[in-house]
């Protein structure tokens, strides 16, 4: 009955997203403040607005928030009544980020989408995976955050205000500017998993798909993107912060992809797909130019349609399989069921692929060729960012191609070699690929999950389109060039039935684990020295006084003898001694 | 007269009662030492009823309700004095001592006040 | 005249006291007190307190004494010398009182060195009983309550041990 | 108006008197009854007090002044002399700082005796319970509203006893030498402290010849050094032990412990708050120049208080240890602010003095409900997934513990960041630099708390059912529970939507 409530509410919500953006598409900007209080000098309140990056961002969560709302009806029975409550309250924390004037009103949407992430990854909290996972979102985001508060502060009291329409770059003198956009810069890096803070988002892969899809398409990590596009003029004010964001930017692509390459599971492979797109779309802002921007929120647009289709459809083969793990998907593909049995699923998810990986025609490729072609002539104007961009660009766009590929062959395909290539995902027992799964059960999902995934597949294709097609034809053949350099190896490798996984790739660089032993360990450490402080320093000191009472109290017992005499004689003594001394003050 | 003969007179008889509530052991003993001491005052009210005439016979009247407050007083403290004795066999002030506290178990919550946390 | 029979009569009370507080034999300290209080009594009538000094030595030693000695025998005090009549604290009990003796002294002569004392005669029965009975009617009201109180004290502590006995 | 003042101040002394005299026998749930009435009384009567003007009196120099602002600042004020001869006077009033403040313990009260009605600990004796609570309850009122040092001072030490007793009659039922403990060296600790204030007083009082605090704060003990800075020191080492302030904390997790549930509400919720409020009302205005020479000082402990604190929550085994500690690092935080003597962070102090109250109070009943129905509080026996044995609890549990860390959107939020703006734009006369290091130091702090109250939520609510079989006889959220803690959460939210409605009470400061 509530859960039933829920369902309706959720997406009656979405709905009513979708339909403000129509409704705002082409009304002028706008914004109203409302709640304020002062502090001092300052207005602390909130405050919306209207412009066309509003509309937008209403417009692609609105649908992504739909599509998943809908597919959940089919996806999820358990717990769903909270589970669609959280998802309505991300849905709507996005929103609040994306109509936000003020920015203590975008920072309550921003933290409560965080709060709502670790609440849904937990989701199936009887896992262990599920529960550290979910703290560690949590976690890391919050450590942005902070970052994102101090620069909130910077920027808001070096221009005076918290409205963000009123923030005015030419006000703020140079230092606190940078100062500011860099600590802005840390939430953006915590929230869209960038690096150094990434780790939390391929952690957050047990939570439902659709969640996933939701956080990695528009929500959560697409905020970041957001902020930056938001805050644009801040932004590319500061040199520095520019370069910087684009030295993260390209270091978290090419790591993002290159764990991407040796991952073993459907989702994991997406999760870092999305934090080298992520990177993609940081890159084109850093180029601090309208192009930049415009290419990186076009590349956001396309990237939720396909990451959101994909992540659904992985959601498909969880729920339908069981499972999302390459060595368990390939059992069932060896009879070449899967691809038969999830016949939509399998349709929806190539075209998924294809647009994430660039193939010319789907969306993707248009959006990156967009981001290539601005980094492209920011570079021709003699910019080192711009050729880093390019560059790292360029390489991510073959990475990507690469994995694209590799997950599409070995989930859907039987390979050629030998044998079905036992063994190239089971580490330990090779034969146990050969149990035989009853595959006699699959079969597709039912219509409320497809609905979704037959939409965003027709976006993940038209959305390329209607931004106009203007393709520079030299960039346009380099990026084919570099997908069908991407796709070959994975192609090769693939019909030997050999799947190289460097250890360094498999364990992503170690950065999990060292920061388990640079920061978990040490707060745990100090955790049990407080602990052992307080009750061996400080409370030692309380003990020791409170003994101290008692033995002082032990010795002055002695001097209670019962004998009256000996009490008298004190208390005559005393009196002397008084007269005495009154007698001395006195002359 | 001078003033200061009886008043010096008071003090001294007034110190060797002091002297003997504190030296002597026979609880009886006390009591007389008391009476000394309660005849300094004396004294002391007499004297000075008879320095400042006042007309009321203050000084006297108050002497003659001292005398009679030591009546009770020795009645009473002999009574305890012969209480002593039926319980103990004996009147030795300095040996009674029953007020000490005595020696008992220490109370928890002394010795552990504010222990580990 | 009253100063030479005063300094007699001091002197006298002074030595009894003395004796009263030092004496090795406790019965004869109580017979000493008799001596020292009939003293005082003296130094009483000197100071033309005739009255006070009637009843000085009809309640003290007619009664008071009499009362020590009854407890003397009861709590079947030795006759003969005591040798540890007092505690070991005995010196420093006699510092204290000397230097308490001093100390008050000292304040005394300060105070009073110069004054002096022209005792008239105000002593007779029948003005301490006038004052009595006029303007202190109330406290001796009072007072007889509280004797009356110590009486009944003086019996309760005495019935109560014999109950617990029983 | 100060007849409801005198009236709110009076009604819960002369009805734990009239309780008291009432024959033990009129059975627990009809003494429960009663305190709801009169607590309930006492709320309506404290939010008829509810002031509709801004403006404080402290830091306004003259009377007149505040007559051309167009603020009243004092409301029901009486004043008639006490003891004439120290020149004490009884006299009482409120204003805004003072009146969110009489809310909340008016309105923890009232649940505390709603709460009763069902639910009250083992022991029995609830008649006598009751009673002390609204002592409790008139002596905190009495604390916030008076304006007299001695006044302040007497009853500040009133709420002691009555908190004694509540500790060690109605403590833990397993632990009678632990609770015994833990109250007395809660009562001990804190007479210290009352002690040092009250020195400081009379250091004041030799200064400035009066205990009027209206009078000194219109014309505050000027100089930084010498006899100010030994008051100021004095009061403030007071205050901390009943904030507390690390290193004087050592009372608090022990008597958080060992209290009944209605105990740990009022203790966290209310008693705690005396020590912030006579640092914001006594300290800052009467001695700023010896505040301002101690703030560095006072904020730098207050650091430390927020990462002790948190750390110290990591490793606790103990629900009501953990959220007594957890309250150690938010006072670090309303200490911080305070020590900023900015607008923003004395804002924030207060902000975040009324929503701590709040959430505290809302923690400890959770923690109260789920010791009642495990009989320990110890983590590890009481196991986890209580998402599948307690859902409604544990999802309360949860809320609460996201409020507590200070998500923003709720209660908890606000507070936390004014003082962090307090502290990066700290008085001009403080150094900045330092306050900067302080606020990036509190603000990881802030990380470190979320991750501790996610490790309660982890150990304690998540988890496979499966290993945790659900007791026999635990029930979800009960009907008593569900409306005493209403308005608590009701509350979390309204405040952390719309701040404004405390914030601009204060004004300008």
């Amino acid at each position: 009955m509530i859960a039933t409530a829920w369902r309706v509410a959720g997406v009656g919500f979405s709905l009513l997203v979708v339909l403000a953006a129509g409704l705002l598409y082409g009304v002028s900007p706008d914004q109203a403040a409302f709640l304020n209080s002062s502090v001092g000098d300052l207005t602390i309140g909130f405050a919306v607005r209207t412009d066309d990056l509003t509309v937008l961002m209403l417009a692609v969560v609105g649908v992504i928030a739909t599509c998943v709302q809908v597919y959940s009806l089919g996806y999820l029975h358990q717990r769903a009544a909270s589970y669609h409550a959280l998802v309505t309250l991300f849905t709507a924390a996005m929103v609040t980020v994306v109509i936000s004037d003020s920015l203590f009103f975008l920072l309550i949407g921003w933290e409560v989408m965080g709060a709502c992430s670790y609440l849904l990854i937990g989701h199936y909290w009887e896992r262990r995976d599920a529960r550290s996972g979910a703290i560690k979102a949590f976690l890391m985001t919050r450590l942005g955050d902070v970052g994102f508060l101090f620069g909130i502060f910077v920027l808001g009291l070096g221009a005076g205000t918290f409205r963000i329409s009123e923030l005015d770059p030419a006000a703020i003198s140079p230092g606190l500017l940078t100062g500011g956009t860099l600590l802005l810069l840390v939430g953006v890096v915590g929230k869209s998993a960038q690096v150094p803070l990434q780790t939390w988002l391929p952690d957050a892969m047990p939570g439902p798909s659709p969640v996933s899809a939701l956080i990695h398409a528009a929500t959560m990590v697409a905020a970041g993107v957001f902020l930056i596009a938001r805050l644009y003029d801040v932004f590319s004010a500061s040199q520095t912060t520019m370069t910087v964001l684009a030295v993260v930017a390209c270091v978290t692509m090419l790591f993002a992809a290159l764990c991407a390459m040796a991952a073993v599971e459907v989702k994991r492979v997406l999760a870092w797909s999305t934090v080298s797109q992520l990177a993609i779309m940081f890159s084109a802002l850093s180029l601090g130019t309208t192009a930049g921007r415009h290419a990186a929120l076009f590349h956001l647009v396309t990237h939720a349609a396909f990451k959101g289709l994909l992540f659904l459809c992985a959601g498909v083969l969880l729920h339908q399989v069981g499972s999302a793990a390459f060595v368990v998907l390939r059992r069932y593909t060896r009879r070449g069921r899967l691809r038969k049995a999830l016949r939509v699923t399998f349709v929806t998810m190539t075209i998924g692929l294809a647009s994430l990986a660039g193939v010319p025609g789907f969306a993707g490729f248009f959006s990156k060729d967009t981001v290539i072609e601005a980094a492209w002539h920011h570079a021709r104007d003699g910019s080192v960012v711009g050729w880093i961009v390019l560059v790292s660009v360029c390489l991510t766009a073959a990475f990507t191609a690469f994995y694209c590929m590799r997950m599409w062959l070995w989930v859907f395909f039987r390979t050629p070699a030998l044998a079905g290539a036992l063994g190239a995902f089971e580490d330990e027992n090779a034969t146990a690929d050969l149990d035989e799964p009853d595959t006699s059960k699959l079969r597709d999902a039912p219509w409320v999950m497809l609905a979704p995934l037959v939409l965003l597949a027709f976006a993940a294709i038209a959305l390329g389109y209607v931004d106009g097609v203007h393709l520079d034809w030299v960039i346009a053949s380099v990026s084919t060039v570099l997908v069908l350099l991407g796709a070959l190896p994975a192609y090769s490798l693939w019909s030997r039935g050999a799947d190289p996984r460097p250890v360094l790739l498999e364990r992503e660089f170690g950065v999990g684990t060292a920061y388990h032993v640079m920061f978990v360990v040490p707060v745990q450490l100090l955790a049990k020295l407080t602990v052992a402080g307080d009750r061996d320093v400080i409370g030692g000191y309380v003990r020791g006084a409170g003994r101290a009472g008692t033995l002082a109290s032990q010795g002055f017992r002695k001097l209670q003898t019962g004998n009256v005499q000996t009490y008298l004689t004190a208390a005559v003594v005393g009196v002397v001694a008084l007269a005495v001394l009154a007698g001395v003050i006195g002359s | 007269m001078p003033l200061i003969l009886p008043l010096l007179l008071a003090v001294v008889l007034f110190c060797i009662g002091v002297y003997g509530v504190l030296a002597r052991r026979n609880a009886i003993t006390l009591l007389m030492s008391f009476e000394l001491m309660l005849n300094a005052v004396n004294l002391n009210l007499i004297a000075f009823d008879a320095w400042r005439v006042d007309g009321l016979a203050t000084g006297q009247t108050l002497a003659v309700f001292v005398i009679t407050l030591a009546a009770a007083e020795i009645g009473l403290g002999l009574a305890i004095v012969l209480l002593l004795f039926r319980g103990h066999g004996h009147v030795d002030a300095d040996a009674a001592r029953d007020l000490a506290e005595q020696e008992r178990q220490e109370t928890p919550e002394l010795q552990e006040k504010g222990a580990a946390t | 005249m009253t100063t030479a029979l005063f300094a007699v009569a001091g002197a006298v009370a002074v030595v009894a006291a003395v004796l009263v507080v030092t004496s090795r034999r406790i019965v004869h300290a109580a017979l000493w007190l008799v001596v020292a209080l009939g003293a005082v009594a003296g130094c009483f009538g000197a100071l033309h307190a005739e009255f006070v000094a009637l009843v000085q030595i009809l309640v003290y030693v007619g009664a008071i004494v009499v009362l020590v000695l009854f407890a003397l025998m009861l709590t079947r005090a030795p006759t003969n010398p005591l040798p540890n009549l007092t505690t070991g604290r005995s010196p420093f009990a006699a510092v204290v009182a000397g230097v308490l003796a001093v100390l008050l002294g000292t304040g005394v002569v300060i105070a009073f060195g110069n004054e002096k004392v022209d005792p008239v005669p105000a002593g007779s029965a029948t003005d301490v009983g006038t004052a009595i009975f006029k303007t202190w009617v109330l406290p001796f009201e009072v007072l007889s309550v509280l004797l009356l109180a110590a009486l009944i004290g003086a019996i309760a502590l005495s019935q109560r041990k014999k109950a617990k006995e029983d | 108006m100060s007849a409801i003042l005198l009236g709110i101040l009076a009604l819960p002394i002369l009805a734990a008197l009239a309780l008291w005299a009432i024959p033990a026998s009129i059975g627990d749930r009809l003494a429960a009854m009663y305190g709801s009435v009169i607590s309930g009384l006492v709320l309506i009567g404290s939010l008829l007090l509810w002031p509709r003007s801004e403006g404080w009196f402290a830091y306004v120099p003259s009377q007149d002044q505040l007559l051309r602002e167009g603020s009243r600042p004092l409301q029901a004020v009486t004043d008639v002399p006490w003891i004439p001869a120290l020149g004490v006077r009884f006299h009482v009033a409120v204003d805004s700082i003072s009146m969110p403040l009489i809310v909340l313990t008016a309105l923890l009260t009232f649940v505390c005796c709603l709460y009763s009605l069902k639910i009250t600990p083992r022991i029995g004796r609830t008649r006598s319970l009751i009673a002390l609570l609204l002592v409790i309850e008139a002596g905190v009122i009495g604390a916030f509203s008076s304006m007299d040092l001695v006044l302040f001072f007497v009853c500040f030490e009133i709420v002691l006893i009555p908190m004694w007793l509540v500790i060690d009659i109605w403590g833990d039922d397993h632990d009678p030498v632990g609770r015994k403990r833990a109250a007395n060296t809660f009562v001990l600790m804190t007479v210290l402290g009352s002690a040092l204030m009250l020195l400081g007083f009379l250091l004041v009082y030799r200064q400035a010849g009066t205990f009027d605090l209206v009078q000194l704060t219109n014309s505050p003990v000027l100089g930084g050094h010498g006899v100010p800075l030994a008051a100021a020191l004095l009061i403030a080492v007071g205050l901390a032990v009943k904030v507390p302030l690390w290193p004087l904390h050592i009372w608090l997790p022990d008597a958080h412990a060992k209290a009944p549930t209605v105990g740990s509400v009022l203790l966290a919720g209310v008693l705690l708050k005396l020590g912030t409020y006579g640092l914001i009302r006594i300290l800052v205005p009467v001695l700023p120049d010896a505040t301002a020479t101690m703030a560095p000082y006072l904020a730098g402990f207050a650091t430390v208080a927020i990462i002790a604190g948190s750390l110290a929550c990591l490793a606790q085994t103990d629900v009501k240890r953990l959220i007594a500690y957890s309250s150690v690092g938010h006072m670090g935080f309303i200490v911080l602010g305070i020590s900023t003597l900015s607008q923003a962070g004395l804002h924030g102090a207060l902000f975040a003095n009324i929503a701590h109250g709040i959430i505290t109070g809302l923690l400890f009943f959770l923690a109260g409900a789920i010791k009642d129905r495990h009989d320990t509080s110890d983590l590890r026996t009481i196991g986890r997934a209580l998402y599948a044995r307690l859902p409604r609890i544990g999802g309360l549990l949860t809320f609460a513990s996201l409020a507590s860390l200070g998500l923003p959107g709720l209660a908890g939020f606000w507070g936390e960041m004014l003082v962090l703006l307090g502290a990066y734009r700290p008085a001009d006369s403080l150094p900045r630099t330092t306050y900067l290091v302080f606020m990036v130091i509190a603000g990881l702090g802030t990380v470190l708390t979320a991750a501790y109250f996610l490790r309660l939520v982890r150990n304690l609510c998540q988890g496979d059912p499966a290993e945790n079989p659900a007791s026999a006889f635990a029930v979800d959220l009960s009907r008593i529970e569900l409306i005493t803690w209403a308005p608590l959460i009701t509350l979390t939210v309204l405040l952390g939507v719309w701040p404004g409605l405390l914030l601009h009470q204060w004004g300008t400061l």
